[in-house]
């Protein structure tokens, strides 16, 4: 078994008297596919807000690459090498598609690397993503599906170890999502770990290698697809009893 | 290429500046030249903060204010001269911009913009409340009879000016063009990506409102030679908060050349209009030129160039 | 917009637009010289006619445009015409350098004279003074105490101490009553005349071996003076000095009554009231206030020409929209170029410096009275009112154009009335 | 020199002052609070609120508070139009938050400088039998002219409450505050119920205005002063919260009042603003934040 990339341990977080997240702990796997799934509200997305920086958990500790990035800004989380996407786009409107992935290119994989050709490393990324037409319009005329494909461009740029996708494919037609899936997919061969939250359970299913569950902020149940599809405990928290 | 073109026009300027003191014998240049650099200088300094970072101050007069009474203590406890003035002046004022910075890490948006203001007010309550630098009452600042190499001090004034304009008109250049003023850009378009996407935001805004108001407080420090009796009601007036905010919008924000062209057209248009409409049309003017322009022109008069230049192209 | 890398974007340079600044700037110059040919004199001027002091600003400017016109209609002086040029300072101090040495230098104006107001006038000074210039001020406050330039005069009658004259009158009259008044509160708004009083009050205070039980000033944006009020009314004291601007002075009026504020002697400094637009609507409620003024409509103010000026000038403020009765500014507007124009008149130049000379070694009768200056280029003695409001009875304005109802107290020279003490008594 | 009785007098004149005060915030409270616009002109409506009641009291002898009434309609049509080109201009196309601050602030310079070429720089006050008359209630005096703007205040808080919690269109605009999609589910268009909440909300400044110049006399460049304390009272009690802003209108009357009473009223507006950016700092959704 590989090393783990990522660990979780005892993640709680607060907002006012509401526990978000009550003592969460689990580990993600170098090169892993992960998912992550839960009824909406479930915790999710804080547990990725807290895991990306953008949160700081009240209580825990969270480890990438064997280092506690715990107290480390969200920035600097990036420079070690995670990166997200976000549910609702948040591209740079007044940026050409190019200069979006120049901004983590720059601040992130150059940080790291010491590179400096930030264009041409961009203008490979979207030619990936099939995006290479759009390198130099700005993100208000692209279409919802290419404004999903340029947030994880984007997310790419910073030359991640581990890719948090959240809900990159809600609202996508079956076709595009299966687009987005072979982006994913593709990612992960080169090496990339990748954390996937989403609805979509056929896309879940057939992407991850391995499921969390979450309910009103805690794990419930951890296993392959396989062994969630069949769980008791996870048909109760979506269907209700 | 670029780089140089640019260097070199900045250095023709302040040549230009020089030459047109041994020719211009007429002083009223000189006063309306210095208000027109002056607010030069305030509307880019307001941009690096407003229209890179996208972070509204509406307090520009208090780091004017803070520049000119810095100068006032310094003129009136060790009669200091300008060049020191000037010095202190971006001092005191970058302190407080690096303070108001620190507010950035909890208000976004229209909050910090409120905040500002709030600050101009206690700011200005303290100096009020200030004897030393004469309170209410105010205060005289007796201008030196004579400089070195300049025939009046209002010449040197205006020398002084023209290389604090050309001091800032740079700042802003090389902000822009350097990875800083793109990673400003990325957190006016969304602050959450740009910290995600590695952008040390809170540093970068350091940065920002830091030299933001250090070029205020640069452009406030000769303010008490310029006007020679300065009492807070006017050296925290709203104007300087307006137009720094009104100059770069009609401009430009994105752009270096924005508030450049901003200053010089709404400064050159107050000037003129001082002395030839005497009347509240002045006011109305710089309303109504606002309106218009965020109306018909939200990207200012650099974007209208580039639009119109762009649609004969295309 | 940013463009990392290699995507840099096209620039401009708007040196350009510098230059033509200036070029533009430049041209202008001999077209304006050109209109000199026809040679009137010309009095150049900045005023507040928007702005927070435009509402005495453009009273003022009226009164100097009647001054011109009376000149003229006599012939002008020395046989030339007189002409006014003015810009309007918008209340901004930071407008007024420029707007004078435009004047000078392009305009090229024989004469200048001040705009309304200390604020005003202050930034002007070094201007008027390294070209050696006549200066004839309106309304400043101790203005030459740190220039001391000998080419200043200021019309307004404060006398050669301004600060500490202002409230001379008020204290004086306090000292004479019986009991004599022990105890006294300051008060006044943030700004630069109420300080000035306040801090010219202290030294009258001292003087008179009174003791002040309250020291105070408040914001100028000061919502609801009924606290202050309360405040001072605590202390009881007898005598309570106010140094006010005119919306402050309204609320603390307004406050003093509803709180039931009635020290022995009430008012001082409070600019404002002298304007029709307060005394009307104020009304009884300003009876018994003492207050400072510099010409009331009093049998013992009646000076040569007052009369036919107010006439002229009531008759114009109605179109304006100005102070209708235009007791407090206008007069003085009047006399500051009645006193420039008979020393022109006098010395027959138009040369500053003799001009300047006639100016500090003579007296000049004026609407205003005579007019003397001292040394620093005040009044060589000070004739700051003090009135009280008497038998003030609802709010129309006819009422405050006739004697009695703003008795002449102080000085002594000017007295047309005796005070009805303590303040309390003068009320219905 | 402290006392009971001034204590209880300074609180009170406070929780007079804040009535008046929250008259003047109600209508940011809805602009910036619930719609997101953020009208810094508001406070020259409320100085066009003062000229209207000026004009009316001056020329027909009505009561300031009757002249702010009949006046509510018309400010209710401009800030429909205001509103509808602020809409087209700016909230259509996204841009609002920079331009739309920029657009009002042009806003106020023209509708400042219509009334300076219209009334003149001169202060305007008006006349009503009850202005410059107080009660006293043992130790406690009550000034009619602060008295009359508190109650109509309280009057307006109280209606605008009822209205907004308690009818269809009410609850559309705060629907519309939250979440526009719901709202156009229920079958109302945001647009026109926004339009509307702004109007309402400019309405409201005809009113303040009438109270504005009850209290004191008035000149046009005036609203300035006001545009800090409208904000902070807005931001203080929480945006959007009514019942939020007539406290947080309260709290800064009685600090400002308790300030000049017992410190120095110098200082008032500073500690009042001192409260603002300390609230900014500790709690940025202010006291009754949602």
């Amino acid at each position: 078994m590989a090393d783990p990339l990522l660990e979780v341990h005892n993640v709680t977080k607060r907002f006012g008297g509401f526990e978000a997240l009550s003592n969460v702990s689990l580990e993600v796997r170098e090169g892993e596919r992960f998912g992550l799934i839960g009824p909406n509200g479930s915790g999710k997305t804080t547990l990725i807000n807290c895991i990306s920086g953008a949160l700081r958990n009240d209580g825990g500790r969270i480890l990438f690459r064997g280092t506690d990035v715990t107290e480390m800004p969200a920035y600097q989380r990036t420079r070690l090498g995670i990166a997200r996407s976000f549910q609702i786009p948040k591209p740079f409107t007044s940026m050409t598609l190019l200069e979006n992935l120049c901004i983590p290119l720059e601040y992130a994989a150059h940080a790291r690397s010491g590179g400096d050709e930030a264009a041409g490393d961009a203008r490979e990324i979207l030619r990936l993503m099939g995006l290479e037409s759009k390198a130099h319009i700005t993100p208000a005329g692209l279409s919802q599906i290419e404004m999903r494909k340029l947030e994880l461009a984007r997310a790419m740029a910073a030359k991640p170890k581990l890719l948090i996708s959240d809900e990159a494919m809600a609202g996508l037609s079956s076709a595009e999502v299966d687009d987005i899936l072979a982006i994913l997919f593709k990612l992960n061969e080169d090496g990339i770990t990748i954390i996937m939250i989403e609805h979509i359970m056929r896309a879940v299913m057939r992407f991850s290698e391995r499921i969390v569950v979450f309910d009103a902020g805690a794990k419930i149940a951890e296993g392959t697809p396989q062994a969630i599809a069949e769980n008791k405990e996870v048909e109760k928290a979506y269907l209700g009893e | 290429m670029q780089r140089r073109v640019f260097l070199a026009s900045m250095l023709a300027v302040v040549v230009l500046g020089a030459l047109v003191t041994r020719v211009i014998q007429n002083q009223y240049y000189y006063f309306a030249a210095y208000v027109i650099l002056q607010y030069v200088v305030l509307a880019t300094a307001w941009n690096i903060l407003g229209g890179y970072t996208g972070y509204v101050n509406f307090g520009s007069a208090a780091f004017f204010a803070l520049g000119a009474y810095t100068s006032v203590v310094l003129i009136k406890a060790a009669a200091a001269p300008l060049v020191v003035l000037v010095v202190a002046g971006g001092l005191v004022s970058g302190l407080l911009g690096l303070g108001i910075g620190y507010l950035t890490l909890r208000l976004r948006g229209v909050f910090f913009a409120i905040a500002t203001l709030a600050l101009a007010v206690v700011l200005q309550t303290m100096f009020i409340n200030w004897e030393y630098v004469g309170g209410a009452r105010g205060i005289y600042i007796i201008r030196p009879k004579t400089v070195p190499f300049f025939t009046s001090y209002v010449e040197f004034l205006f020398a002084v000016m023209v290389v604090l304009a050309v001091v800032a008109v740079t700042v802003a250049w090389w902000i822009e063009n350097s990875r800083v003023g793109r990673g400003l850009a990325a957190i006016r378009d969304n602050e959450e990506a740009a910290e995600c996407m590695g952008v040390p935001t809170l540093k970068l805004k350091l940065v920002a409102t830091t030299v933001s108001g250090v070029l205020m407080g640069v452009a406030g420090a000769p303010f008490p030679y310029y006007v020679t009796y300065v009492e807070p009601s006017s050296a925290f007036n709203l104007d300087y908060a307006v137009n720094s905010l009104a100059m770069p919008m009609i401009g430009g924000t994105t752009t270096w050349a924005g508030p450049v062209l901003g200053a010089v057209l709404l400064g050159t248009a107050q000037q003129v209009a001082t002395v030839t409409i005497s009347s509240a049309l002045n006011l109305l003017i710089v309303g109504i030129i606002l309106v218009a322009f965020v109306i018909l022109a939200p990207e200012g008069i650099i974007g209208l160039v580039r639009r119109v230049t762009k649609g004969k192209r295309g | 917009m940013m463009r990392p890398g290699k995507c840099r974007t096209r620039r401009w340079s708007w040196i350009g637009a510098l230059i033509a600044m200036v070029l533009v700037a430049e041209a202008w110059a001999p077209a304006i010289s050109a209109a000199q040919t026809a040679q009137p004199i010309r009095i150049g001027l900045g005023m507040a006619l928007t702005g927070g002091l435009a509402a005495n600003g453009k009273p003022a400017l009226m009164s100097m445009q009647i001054w011109a016109e009376d000149v003229n209609k006599k012939g002008g002086l020395l046989g030339r015409k007189v002409e006014l040029v003015y810009y309007d300072d918008q209340t901004k101090p930071a407008t007024v350098p420029g707007i004078y040495t435009k004047l000078l230098d392009v305009d090229k104006v024989d004469f200048v004279v001040s705009g309304y107001g200390t604020n005003l006038i202050a930034p002007a000074m070094p201007i008027v003074m390294e070209r050696g210039l006549v200066f004839m001020g309106l309304f400043g406050l101790a203005n030459n105490e740190k220039f001391k330039y000998h080419g200043y005069f200021q019309i307004m009658p404060a006398g050669p101490n301004p600060a500490v004259d202002w409230s001379q009158g008020f204290f004086e009259i306090a000292a004479k009553q019986t009991p004599k008044p022990t105890t006294v509160a300051l008060v006044g708004a943030d700004a630069e005349y109420p300080h000035n009083a306040l801090a010219g009050a202290r030294e009258q205070v001292k003087r008179f071996g009174l003791k002040i039980v309250y020291d105070s000033t408040y914001p100028p944006a000061t919502v609801d003076y009924t606290p202050i009020a309360r405040a001072i009314k605590a202390t009881n004291p007898d005598i309570v000095f106010v140094a006010s601007y005119p919306p402050d002075s309204v609320g603390m009026v307004l406050a003093a009554h509803e709180v039931g504020l009635t020290p022995k002697l009430f008012g001082g400094g409070m600019v404002g009231l002298q304007f029709a637009a307060f005394m009307t609507k104020l009304g009884p409620k300003l009876n018994g206030l003492v207050n400072y003024d510099f010409w009331v409509p009093e049998p013992t103010l009646k000076f040569p020409g007052i009369e036919e000026f107010l006439r002229k000038y009531q008759a114009k403020a109605k179109e304006a929209g100005v102070d209708p009765l235009g007791h407090y500014l206008p007069p003085w507007a009047y006399a500051y170029v009645q006193v420039l124009g008979q020393a022109i008149e006098a010395t027959k130049s138009l040369d500053q410096k003799k001009v300047m000379e006639h100016i500090r070694t003579n007296t000049f009768d004026t609407i205003v009275g005579k007019v003397q200056f001292g040394p620093n280029g005040e009044w060589a003695t000070s004739r700051v009112l003090q009135i009280q409001f008497q038998n003030v009875t609802g709010t129309d304005i006819e009422q405050f154009m006739k004697p009695g109802k703003r008795v002449v107290l102080y000085p002594a020279q000017w007295k047309s009335g005796a005070l009805i003490y303590p303040y309390a008594k003068a009320k219905p | 020199m402290f006392s009971v009785d001034l204590l209880l007098n300074a609180i009170i004149a406070g929780i007079l002052l804040g009535g008046f005060y929250a008259a003047v915030s109600l209508g940011i409270s809805v602009a910036f609070g619930l719609l997101d616009v953020v009208n810094i002109a508001h406070p020259v409506f409320v100085i066009l609120g003062s000229y209207a009641a000026y004009a009316m009291n001056t020329s027909l002898g009505l009561d300031p508070i009757v002249a702010g009434l009949l006046f509510t309609p018309v400010f209710f049509a401009l800030g429909v139009a205001v509103y509808r080109i602020y809409y087209n201009s700016f909230e259509k196309k996204g841009e609002e938050s920079l331009r739309g601050l920029v657009f009002f602030f042009g806003i106020l310079f023209i509708v400042e400088v219509v009334l300076l070429l219209q009334y003149g720089v001169d202060y305007r006050l008006v006349e009503a039998a009850y202005i410059g008359e107080s009660v006293h209630i043992g130790p406690v005096g009550i000034a009619f002219r602060l008295l009359v703007p508190c109650l109509v205040g309280m009057g307006l808080t109280l209606a605008l409450y009822l209205f907004l919690s308690k009818t269809f269109y009410g609850r559309a605009i705060q629907a519309v505050a939250q979440d526009s999609l719901a709202l156009r589910l229920m079958g109302a268009n945001p647009i026109r119920i926004k339009t509307l909440a702004f109007g309402l909300a400019i309405a409201t400044a005809s009113l303040a205005g009438a109270l504005l110049i009850m209290i004191g006399p008035v000149e046009p460049s005036m609203n300035r002063e006001y545009i800090g304390r409208v904000f902070a009272i807005a931001v203080l009690g929480g945006l959007g919260n009514i019942g939020g802003t007539f406290v947080a209108a309260l709290i800064l009357g009685v600090v400002e009042s308790l300030t000049s009473t017992f410190y120095g009223p110098s200082w008032a507006l500073a500690v009042s603003f001192g409260v603002l950016l300390l609230t900014l700092a500790v709690r940025p959704a202010g006291l009754f934040g949602r």
